[in-house]
């Protein structure tokens, strides 16, 4: 079993390293962002159960954040994105305790109102943000660890931070998937009632779920803020929340390469389609329509539908990584 | 109170609007017995275990367990007191595995803090050898590793028992653990639950009066909403108002 | 602000309120019945009014509107039956990247056969220009709308609570089970609602064309304010909906005469504080 | 896995790679193709644009005969989405992938802002028309152009000579649209307003893509003006005019569009609503130039309507960069900027030059006013040209492009 989650790993980082020569460094760039911000709302409605409409909140939010930090303080690249995660968690924090009260449809339009209410305040609030036109004049400061210092203004060598950027978020992201913290996840999404009733806390790891997705969502944000040294309103309306969704929900909820694979098919598809035809969302919308009527595992349950065809049928996975079991059984095995 | 009365009910008292769905119900559990509870369907019995559990607040009275007064606390509360519950319908996590149902019923007893998480699930054997033992005296060691969706009914109501299990309570609360099974898984849940008996108290809601009367040491029997009669299975059987309501409702 | 900018902000609030509710009734049945967070009602809403402008140079004015509203309830029907129907048993989110497709499809549809470019319509000659109200001039035309849109809502309001076919949605929306295991046609119960609701987005499409203009994206102008409108009112309750239709349309369109950047942004305001205070949604039950 | 098969897991990719990396893109950046590429709105709020400046883009290209200084021309168009970080994501997309040197667009003033950042970086040679001053004035940097005219000529010549034919129309209330674009010519429009004693009776910002502008004409019937002046832009204009209409306020109040696109709004209004209708615009078909009326031709002959100021832009920009081209012999964006710095020339709409300080292309503006139903002699004749002036100057005090950097 560890053989085959290294196997994968490697193919991650092999489809992560030729992925910017497929499509345009700057394109495999944004997958990469948007795979991290995919990746946090998987982990609070794929693991826990909780379908958040706003998590561009915590995108812009920590795009501003560090956007403003480098025009005015020249803020180094490290601390940069360490503090647009700080304020992606803390605003998830602080949100998310409001919004997890509620449930279903209620929580969705909650994380939505708040997500129209900041996007109205960076709106009007141009001395700051630069309201409709965008935050411009971010500079990209180099990849500085004592003496090293390495420029990143080519796309490409961006691409290369992002990229590692993206690994180590979805390192994070597996050890906390794989952690308690995962199973406890997982068995909120499954039946909330019951986690309480085994002594879970239920809205206290809620409240946990949304503040690290919160965090990671403000990371990709900071990623975005360097991409072309503007913050765009855009980066805080609901329109990226919606794309998040759609990129997870492509993607295949509940697992891990989910995001990955949603957030590249979602990019590539518009980039691609976007070039040849003017009207490409109407591809776009039909692909989506044929993905959930034929199709509803995501991308991930077509990958091991061919998988399985091209090895001879063979019963198909769960496409929920029972993650804990493995580990466990070999933890046992173990002297 | 006397020294081995593990739960104590003082007048609970329950209502949804005009109905009172559970009136003034006094109830003393001793340690280390079966105590049971039946009743016709509608006599409030669930919503007694939901006001003991906290999941429905109580109109009046109150709960003590182990003589700490426990009413009103937040059903995840309970658990970490030494009280854990099994659900008339089968309550499970469906889509994680049989091993993980149970796995996180062990784990939430231990509290690690969020340092705690950062290890891998797999590391804790503690919790690894809690979960299959628990797994293995419910007899679902074989199917550690289904998804829970995929048991047989009887299965699942024994995985149901084991999640209850898993958290080693000092009082158990199981509602009609043999409802709607075949009388094959029948016998092999009372086997179950007479095995447990001894090693936990057990406060039981059931219907299938045969069973009741094989393996209770207290019976209260219950009414709309009322508890009309309580004593051993011989003192329940020979009660007129018990026959008069129970059998009365019944028909 | 004097009192007949004050009337005439009230005049318009309830005008786009009544909008609102006619969107938010729609929805508030699919969301309660079918458990559908119709993503692609607002695109209803706007092909209802691209086919009452071509409807209109064939057929007049009414015919026009019959015209979208006949054609749209159709595309409801066939939407509901050939994809919403197929996910019937596996989980609502899917359903929602389903409507988010049908969305593109029919937004990008508009902009191949009707163009990009935007069209503008006029009202009926018959009700051209404005009658004075004593307090301000007003419009006949939106006048003839609000009284349009409220008969309909309190129509549609009567037809749920009053007739047997709508104690059977109501029932459904209480118990789906329950209602199939009385021995009623839960499927085309389905059906007739999900037409029904597309058909009142068209209709509200359709009548808006000479206030609002069009333009193939106008569907997500209004979607968000339709969702806010069936959450703030209560899922599943269509008193609610209605009232919170014109709640939202007044303060929009008070906010408009005291402060236009804030109108959109007070009606979130609004919902958050809403959902807050009241979880169950202004007149909800649950 | 062992080190083994890793290793060469990972020399394969190499390979891999490299070899990607050596094809299509890097060999056709060695041939002599130009590529120019129109960053439009087809899709997003201004979607019903987009089309609009492909074609006059198109035009002016096909018109050289898709050649210049002997090399071939590549013409290609990226959707913009109306969203600045898609217009930035596929600008930058073109430089990489396609080795654009040209970049003409977006439609959208703050867009343009976004864009006008790649190019700096990217040292693109590019070319905006648009309303905002910032792309010649805070903005400004070597490789980016305006080709409208600055705000400030054109909100005087709309304000100069509607004020010299309707003296008495002292009473002005602004409907304007929040964002880069409505700010400048707002700020404008009240500069030019002081010299004519003009008092703003009142002034409302609402956000680009208003679809209910009721509100907004009570409160501004109930101010009583002579003249309802509209900063806004696209659909909003339109709805401004119909609720205006609807409510009374017009044709009583005459309603002056300052920055308007002309035809296409035209042709959206029924000519009853176009009554006592003003419209300040950067391109006129009306133009009496021989580039102009050369280009109207052509295009009224292909798309069965005349151009307005959206086609007509495009095909300013790129005729003249095309010129800028022959003019330098050489297509690289730092030899193009300077043969059209300081240049004065004839293009379209006439006599123009072009600000080297601040890069901004002084030309004329055009004010019409519309013509009633029973004037017009042909359905496109919409309007009376009233004036046309590349005059007053903005004063170089107020140009906030203070050191236009280097190449």
């Amino acid at each position: 079993m560890r053989r085959v989650a290294l196997i994968r790993f490697v193919l991650l980082v092999a489809a992560i390293v030729v992925l910017p020569f497929c499509v345009r460094p700057v394109v495999a760039s944004e997958i990469c962002i948007f795979a991290i911000a995919a990746m946090a709302l998987n982990l609070i409605f794929g693991y826990t159960g909780m379908l958040s409409f706003g998590q561009a909140t915590f995108f812009g939010l920590a795009a501003y954040t560090a956007g403003l930090m480098m025009i005015h303080w020249h803020a180094p690249l490290l601390a940069v994105l360490a503090a647009g995660t700080l304020v992606g968690g803390v605003a998830a924090a602080l949100i998310g305790y409001v919004c997890i009260q509620r449930v279903g449809t209620y929580f969705i339009m909650l994380t939505f109102g708040f997500n129209q209410m900041l996007y109205f305040i960076a709106y009007k609030w141009t001395a700051v943000t630069g309201g409709d036109d965008g935050l411009p004049g971010i500079p990209r400061p180099p990849f500085a660890v004592g003496p090293l210092s390495i420029s990143l203004d080519s796309s490409l060598r961006y691409y290369g931070f992002v990229a590692v950027s993206f690994l180590l978020a979805f390192y994070a992201m597996k050890r906390i998937v794989d952690s308690p913290l995962g199973v406890i996840f997982r068995a909120i999404r499954e039946n909330p009632g019951r986690a309480a009733a085994v002594g879970y806390d239920v809205k206290r790891y809620k409240w946990l779920a949304f503040t690290i997705a919160g965090a990671f969502t403000g990371g990709a944000g900071v990623l975005y803020s360097m991409m072309f040294g503007i913050v765009p309103l855009e980066s805080i309306s609901w329109i990226i929340s919606g794309d998040i969704v759609f990129m997870v929900l492509i993607g295949g909820i509940g697992n891990l390469y989910g995001p990955l694979l949603g957030a590249a098919a979602f990019k590539w598809l518009s980039e691609a389609i976007s070039v040849v035809w003017e009207r490409w969302p109407l591809i776009l919308g039909v692909a989506l329509v044929l993905v959930v009527l034929f199709l509803r595992g995501g991308l991930v349950e077509a990958f091991t539908r061919v998988r399985d065809i091209v090895a001879g049928g063979g019963p198909r996975p769960e496409p929920d990584e029972p993650v804990s079991v493995p580990d466990a059984a070999e933890s046992q095995a173990r002297p | 109170m006397s020294a081995d009365t593990i739960l104590r009910t003082d007048g609970l008292t329950c209502d949804f609007g005009a109905l009172r769905a559970v009136n003034h119900v006094s109830l003393d559990v001793k340690g280390g017995t079966l105590h049971s509870v039946i009743g016709p369907n509608g006599s409030g019995k669930t919503t007694l275990f939901n006001l003991i559990c906290g999941e429905v607040r109580p109109s009046a009275g109150r709960v003590y367990f182990e003589g700490r007064e426990v009413t009103g606390r937040a059903p995840h509360d309970l658990p970490h007191l030494g009280l854990a519950r099994c659900f008339q319908r089968t309550n499970v996590f469906p889509k994680l595995s049989v091993y993980e149902n149970v796995w996180a019923a062990v784990f939430a007893r231990r509290t690690p803090g969020v340092l705690g998480c950062v290890r891998r699930a797999g590391e804790f054997s503690d919790v690894d050898a809690d979960a299959r033992r628990v797994l293995a005296d419910v007899g679902l060691a074989a199917r550690s590793e289904a998804r829970a969706e995929t048991l047989s009914h009887g299965q699942q109501r024994a995985l149901e028992v084991a999640v209850a299990l898993a958290s080693s309570p000092r009082l158990l609360l199981l509602d009609e653990p043999t409802q709607g099974l075949a009388p094959e898984a029948t016998v092999q849940m009372t086997k179950l639950v007479q095995s447990l008996v001894g090693r936990y108290t057990i406060l039981l809601i059931e219907h299938k009066m045969r069973i009741v009367m094989s393996i209770s040491d207290r019976i209260s029997v219950m009414a709309f909403g009322e508890v009309i009669a309580e004593g051993t299975p011989d003192e329940v059987r020979d009660n007129r108002d018990v026959q008069r309501a129970y059998l009365g409702a019944r028909r | 602000m004097n009192l007949s900018l004050l009337a005439g902000a009230i005049l318009n609030g309830l005008v786009t309120g009544m909008l609102y509710a006619l969107m938010g009734i729609g929805l508030s049945l699919i969301l309660g019945l079918l458990n559908i967070p119709n993503f692609a009602h607002g695109v209803l809403y706007a092909l209802g009014a691209y086919v009452m402008v071509s409807g209109t140079k064939a057929f007049g004015f009414v015919g026009g509107a019959l015209a979208a509203l006949v054609a749209v309830a159709v595309l409801g029907a066939v939407i509901e039956t050939l994809g919403v129907r197929r996910l019937s048993r596996v989980h609502p989110d899917y359903t929602l990247l389903l409507t988010f497709g049908l969305s593109l499809i029919l937004t990008e549809s508009i902009i191949l056969v009707w163009g990009p470019v935007g069209i503008t319509s006029q009202p009926p000659a018959l009700l051209a220009g404005s009658v004075d109200l004593g307090v301000t001039l007003y419009p006949k035309y939106r006048l003839v709308v609000m009284v349009v849109t409220a008969v309909l809502v309190l129509a549609s309001y009567l037809f749920v609570t009053r007739t047997r076919y709508g104690a059977i949605i109501r029932a459904g929306i209480e118990d789906k089970d329950m209602a199939a295991a009385l021995g009623i046609n839960i499927r085309r119960v389905f059906t007739v609602t999900f037409a029904a609701g597309a058909g009142l987005a068209a209709l509200g499409g359709a009548l808006m064309t000479p206030v609002r203009g069009l333009l193939p994206t106008m569907g997500l102008d209004i979607l968000p304010f339709a969702f806010v409108v069936v959450v703030l009112g209560g899922l599943g309750s269509l008193p609610g909906a209605i009232l919170a239709g014109l709640l939202v349309g007044v303060v929009q369109s008070l906010m408009t005469a005291i402060w236009p950047p804030g109108a959109d942004a007070s009606v979130f305001v609004l919902m958050t504080l809403g959902i807050i205070a009241r979880p169950q949604g202004l007149l909800g039950q649950r | 896995m062992s080190t083994i098969t890793r290793r060469r897991f990972l020399e394969a990719t190499g390979v891999a790679a490299a070899s990607v990396l050596a094809s299509p893109a890097l060999v056709r950046a060695q041939g002599k193709e130009l590529v120019m590429l129109g960053i439009w709105p087809f899709t997003g709020a201004f979607a019903d644009v987009g089309p609009l400046p492909d074609r006059g883009m198109k035009l002016a290209i096909e018109e050289w005969g898709n050649k210049v200084i002997g090399r071939p021309i590549k013409y290609i168009t990226r959707d913009d989405e109306t969203k600045a970080s898609s217009a930035t994501r596929r600008m930058e997309e073109a430089i990489d992938s396609e080795n654009a040197k040209v970049v003409i667009g977006p439609w959208s003033s703050g867009i343009a802002l976004a864009c006008t950042e790649v190019a700096k970086r990217r040292k693109v040679f590019y070319y905006f028309s648009g309303g905002t001053e910032d792309i010649a004035g805070k903005r400004c940097h070597r490789y980016a152009f305006n080709w409208a005219a600055s705000p400030y000529t054109a909100m005087h010549v709309v304000v100069d000579n509607y004020m010299k034919l309707n003296p008495s129309h002292k009473r002005w209330y602004l409907f304007v649209n929040d964002y880069a674009f409505g700010w400048s010519v707002e700020k404008y429009t009240r500069e030019a307003g002081q010299h004519h004693g003009i008092e703003f009776v009142g002034s409302d910002r609402m956000p680009l893509g208003t679809r209910e502008y009721s509100g907004f004409v009570s409160k501004a019937a109930a101010a009583k003006p002579d003249v309802l002046c509209l900063l806004n832009a696209g659909q909003d204009v339109l709805v401004s005019i119909r609720e205006a209409h609807n409510f009374g306020l017009a044709p009583k109040v005459a309603i002056v569009n300052s920055w308007g696109v002309g035809t296409e709004d035209f042709l959206q209004l029924d000519p009853k609503t176009r009554e006592n209708f003003w419209v300040g615009t950067n391109a006129y078909y009306g133009a009496n130039t021989p580039v102009a009326k050369k280009m109207v031709e052509l295009y009224q002959a292909k798309y069965n309507a005349p151009p307005g100021y959206a086609p007509c832009a495009a095909y300013g920009m790129t005729r003249l960069t095309l010129r800028a081209i022959e003019k330098a012999g050489s297509a690289e964006p730092a030899d193009i900027v300077k043969a059209l710095e300081g240049w004065e020339t004839q293009d379209w709409p006439g006599k123009l030059s072009v600000n080297a300080k601040t890069h901004q292309t002084v030309r004329d503006y055009f004010l019409l006013r519309c013509k009633k139903p029973d004037q017009m002699k042909h359905q496109f004749d919409f309007a009376d040209i009233v004036a046309v002036s590349s005059q007053p100057l903005m004063p170089d005090s107020l140009n906030e492009c203070k050191d236009i950097g280097s190449l």
